[in-house]
């Protein structure tokens, strides 16, 4: 992998310990990277609540080569959505929406995966309150 | 029956009872017979499945009510009888309550036409091999009415399942039927019985010269039964419960009561078709050879050729348990073809190896009867 | 008046064939299937979440329920990772026996995936011997762990304890091998389970690669990755990685029975080296005291139902920052959507039975 | 009157309580220990319960296996409702009891489906072992056959219902 081709396409990008991190279009790196270096497993999309803005880690394998490439993104509450590329990335993102209400621009079936249609706030960010005022039974409680 | 139906009028008259009397209860009591029995077959039927399934899956299967578990299933007929019967409030309840007894009705009729010996046949015509046949495609229509009126999805994909699976199994089984009609020369089941007698036994039945009829009437049988590896009407790990997943309480243990009454009855017809019916396995009957020409052995001979039903049946209905325990389901479409495909033009060349068969023999094995 | 030609029909989430509680919504004509959306979360209990308020020590326990079959797996994945941050190394011992332990507990694994998959299928026996010969095993971790599923045994930097009993482990391998014989006659050749598995549900590498399936699943599609074979822990154990090139829910079948056997041949190798060496000697991380340095840390495994890995960022607190699990499952479940489409209604079920799903490992 | 009720109670409580036909509910780990229950070692068939319905309809006894998060509570009061009486609740393993290792830190975990179902016997361990299970289901069985009659039925079950109500908690489907 040659970190010159990633520099062609987006100019901001520098590596810290083994991850490449970019400051924007991420589709396109990835789009290079799977055509162009048979980058051909998108292994898993993790994102980290850094407080003000929100780390995506897109990890990419090679069978052939047996090579990892990290990618690091940070973005406030859009993202560039990666589904053409990998089918996998439907269910990564569709779960950083749930968990960290991010909207991943270009994936149409964005929805609430783990927790219920009408679940309000997004439990994996910091800011989260873990408090069960909202349930329903304790509704009643407070009422009566 | 006529010689049954003498003895109860002279036991009547002795008794100065009228004539109307006699000639009406003649009719009900053996009804009441056939209902208890075929409740007792039922219950027993499911007792023997789960301890068979037990034993072939290395388990103990019930054993705790009753000495050796025997009461288990009477307790699961009382416990279905006094729960909750529920009717979906989306279902067409007229035809939701009505399918349970339409599936009910035609095996109760049909139990009625088989000789269980020479001298008790309820219901003797001349052509009963065909009222048979219709009777038993019966259940499958109430089966279709009660999946339609439940108004469940899984029922109705069950429902279908099982009109498609006994349209084309009962296609085969009637040329089947066909042949050994050839074969016997009669449409009458007693006279089916009876042309496959012999002084060798079991050499003379119709499972030696119609072997690939016998085979394919058994599987045909499994299909319409939707037993194993036919099951898909009721698929468990596909459609819950299949056609009767919204049926609760009484109504589902009628369908349950229907569903192991058909197989107790198929294997029956199954035993007089290729089995010889009543026919001791040797010939002569156990009772005449260890009692001889005697009164009891006369009277034991009538119980000896209902037992020797009942235990071809019984064997047959084994052999079904042990395919349950060891197939895994067909698919859809491979049923079907399956059906189309190879069993019917099978059961046409058996009927066509029948008939050159039947103009070649005479219908037996040459001198045996 | 309405002319809808298509049943919507939605499929669990309690249904006897979702292995748990898996929704999937089909669009059904006839009974083809023209499209499936799974609707999981029926069972997420929020493991990453409760690991940001927990010591490292005190999620140890719970990780064990995000594969309730492999619970071994999850323990290892993370212990390891804390070893790693810590720069603890393991003795040789503990090396084998956590390698026998994960092959044991891929064995009940995948013993419970055959049983269910026949299940599927409608085949009734096979399940009823499957788990006869599962409850040995865990009978067995029962003995040395004190529990049959959630065994709590591997700690940061060692074992719980020292491994005994080997004697039982020696039965279960004799008796398995000749029991998975027994399994491949009823089954393998069966006209019936041929019939319904051969060619169906065929999963082409490259679909497979889109839909970042791995483990068995990718092994039976033709492709040789295995992660035990780069794995540090598995080293101067000789075994075969599993490649089929059938791609479809046979060779997912039969690829499950091999390494049934390659495991098996794992965890004989580790029994004799076990008697090999001599008394257990760990140096155990005290549990209390464990802060990460800052920084990220990744690790990953063989999980039985493919690629397992861990992702934890720490800001040097003796809990973590951010802790993510990547599960096999879950992209399994993702595959549904493409591998359903088009086929018949119970070869849907056969087919997604033969993917291994499990659903704690989805949903998390 | 009464001697016929009693023996009436009798025969019923007999059937009712050597015939629990479970329903295949579970959710997660208790439910592969639930499967052993069935196999071959333990065979929960000796006391009539190895028929598993897949339907509600024709269910008797809800082993409710595994963890119970928010969005399943909907689900489970529904399999609850369609099911026909008399029916039974066996809650099993700690996390159906009171929330089990996820109650403190879990934020959609339902804390014991005692607040959605009512429940008559409680199994805690984390999974019970099979055994546990067997003894459960033996311990509704005296249940059933000491303290039921048919003169009593419906007031068990509205008392059931009522209390939860009383305390406010009963989870309404509508609402979540």
């Amino acid at each position: 992998m040659n970190i010159e081709d990633i520099k062609n396409i987006v100019s901001e990008c520098d590596i810290e310990d083994n991850k490449i991190c970019v400051k924007s279009r991420i589709y396109d790196v990835i789009k290079c990277l799977k055509n162009e270096y048979s980058f051909k497993i998108l292994k898993s999309i993790t994102a980290i609540d850094l407080g003000d803005e929100i780390e995506l880690l897109y990890k990419l394998f090679s069978v052939e080569d047996e090579e990892e490439a990290l990618l690091s993104i940070k973005v406030k509450a859009e993202a560039e959505s990666v589904v053409d590329l990998f089918d996998s990335a439907r269910a990564d993102e569709n779960e950083i929406y749930d968990m960290f209400g991010i909207q991943f621009i270009g994936n149409e079936d964005l929805k609430r995966l783990y927790m219920p249609e009408n679940w309000e706030g997004f439990p994996l960010r910091k800011d989260y309150i873990q408090d069960d005022t909202r349930l329903a039974w304790n509704d009643d409680c407070n009422n009566a | 029956m006529n010689y049954l139906y003498h003895m109860y009028m002279e036991f009547l008259s002795k008794y100065q009872l009228p004539e109307l009397f006699g000639n009406i209860t003649f009719y009900i009591i053996p009804f009441c017979i056939i209902a208890i029995a075929l409740l007792v077959v039922v219950l027993a039927l499911v007792l023997a499945e789960r301890k068979l399934l037990g034993w072939l899956t290395q388990r103990k299967g019930p054993n705790r009510v009753g000495f050796w578990g025997i009461l288990q299933t009477l307790a699961d007929a009382f416990k279905l009888l006094i729960k909750e019967n529920i009717t979906p409030s989306k279902s067409d309840k007229f035809l939701f309550n009505l399918a349970p007894i339409l599936v009910f009705v035609p095996v109760m009729t049909v139990l009625g036409i088989i000789p269980y010996s020479s001298e008790f046949t309820f219901v003797n015509t001349s052509t009963n091999v065909i009222l048979y046949l219709i009777l038993v495609a019966f259940p499958i229509l109430s089966i279709f009415l009660g999946g339609w009126a439940s108004n469940n999805k899984y029922s109705l994909i069950g429902a279908v399942r099982g009109i498609a699976q006994v349209l084309s199994y009962e296609v085969p089984i009637t040329f089947v039927v066909l042949s050994v009609v050839v074969l016997a020369n009669s449409m009458n089941l007693t006279g089916i019985t009876l042309a496959q007698y012999s002084r060798f036994g079991l050499l003379g039945w119709y499972f030696i010269p119609c072997v690939l009829g016998f085979v394919i009437m058994f599987i045909c049988m499994l299909a319409e039964l939707n037993r194993c590896p036919f099951d898909l009407p009721e698929a468990e790990s596909e459609l819950i419960c299949g056609y009767n997943t919204e049926y609760s309480g009484m109504r589902f243990a009628l369908f349950y009561l229907s569903e192991y009454a058909l197989l107790f009855v198929n294997s029956v017809f199954i035993s007089i078709m290729f089995l010889g019916g009543y026919l001791s396995p040797f010939g002569a009957y156990l009772s005449h050879l260890l009692l001889g020409d005697t009164y009891l052995a006369s009277v034991l001979v009538y119980f000896e050729q209902a037992f020797w039903l009942i235990l071809k049946a019984s064997i047959i209905i084994f052999v079904i348990i042990w395919i349950r325990a060891t197939l895994p389901r067909l698919a859809s479409f491979d049923l079907l073809k399956f059906s189309w495909a190879y069993l019917l033009p099978l059961s046409i060349f058996n009927l066509f190896i029948m008939v050159i068969y039947k103009y070649l023999t005479g219908g037996a094995l040459c001198g045996l009867s | 008046m309405t002319t809808a030609t298509t049943l919507k029909l939605n499929l669990g989430p309690q249904h006897p064939s979702t292995h748990g509680v898996l929704r999937l919504i089909l669009e059904l004509d006839g009974e083809k299937i023209l499209s499936c959306e799974p609707d999981i979360g029926y069972l997420h209990r929020g493991m990453e979440k409760m690991a940001e308020g927990l010591t490292y020590i005190q999620y140890l326990p719970t990780v064990d329920r995000i594969d309730y079959l492999a619970g071994c797996f999850y323990s290892e994945l993370l212990c390891r990772t804390v070893e790693q941050a810590l720069g603890a190394e393991l003795s040789e011992k503990v090396k084998i026996i956590r390698v026998t332990l994960l092959e044991l507990n891929r064995i009940a694994s995948h013993l419970l995936w055959v049983g269910a998959f026949l299940m599927d299928l409608g085949a009734l026996s096979p399940f009823f011997y499957a788990m006869r010969e599962r409850e040995m095993i865990l009978r067995y971790f029962e003995k040395l762990t004190g529990q049959r599923m959630m065994y709590n045994y591997f700690v940061f930097g060692g074992v719980r304890k020292d491994i005994d009993y080997l004697e039982d482990i020696e039965e279960i391998i004799n008796v398995l091998t000749k029991k998975i014989d027994d399994y491949e006659k009823i089954i393998t050749d069966n006209p019936i389970f041929t019939a319904r598995t051969i060619g169906k549900g065929i999963l082409e590498p490259e679909l497979a690669f889109n839909n970042s399936i791995t483990g068995v699943n990718l092994r039976a599609s033709g492709i040789n990755y295995d992660l035990r074979k780069t794995d540090r822990l598995y080293e101067g154990f000789e075994f075969e990685p599993v490649i089929l090139y059938e791609k479809d829910s046979w060779a997912r079948y039969k690829a499950r029975i091999l390494e049934l056997r390659e495991s098996l041949k794992i965890v004989e190798q580790g029994i004799s080296r076990l008697k090999a060496v001599g008394k257990l000697d760990q140096k155990l991380i005290n549990p209390l005291t464990i802060k990460l340095p800052e920084g990220e840390y990744y690790s990953e495994i063989e999980a039985p139902r493919g690629l397992a890995s861990i992702y934890i960022m720490s800001k040097g607190e003796d809990k973590p920052y951010r802790l993510k699990w990547r599960t096999g499952s879950y992209y399994a479940v993702n595959l549904l959507r493409r591998l359903l489409v088009g086929e018949y209604l119970n070869d849907a079920i056969a087919i997604a039975g033969s993917l291994d799903i499990i659903l704690p490992e989805v949903d998390k | 009157m009464g001697f016929f009720v009693t023996s009436i109670d009798w025969v019923l409580n007999n059937a009712r309580a050597n015939s629990l036909w479970p329903l295949t509910f579970a959710t997660s780990c208790c439910g592969i220990e639930m499967m052993h229950t069935v196999a071959s070692d333990n065979d929960i068939a000796r006391f009539g319960s190895e028929v598993f319905r897949g339907s509600p309809r024709q269910a008797d006894l809800l082993i409710c296996a595994g963890t119970i998060t928010h969005k399943m509570a909907p689900v489970l009061l529904r399999l609850y409702e369609q099911m026909a009486e008399p029916k039974y609740v066996i809650a099993m393993g700690a996390c159906t009891c009171g929330g089990g290792m996820f109650c403190d830190n879990s934020y959609s975990v339902i804390k014991g489906i005692d607040k959605i179902i009512p429940v008559d016997i409680y199994l805690p361990q984390c999974p019970p072992k099979p055994e546990a299970l067997i003894d459960a289901v033996r311990k509704l069985q005296q249940n059933i056959i000491k303290n039921e009659s048919i003169l009593k039925r419906k007031d068990f079950v509205n008392s059931h219902t009522s209390e939860l109500m009383e305390k406010g908690e009963l989870l309404v489907e509508a609402k979540l």
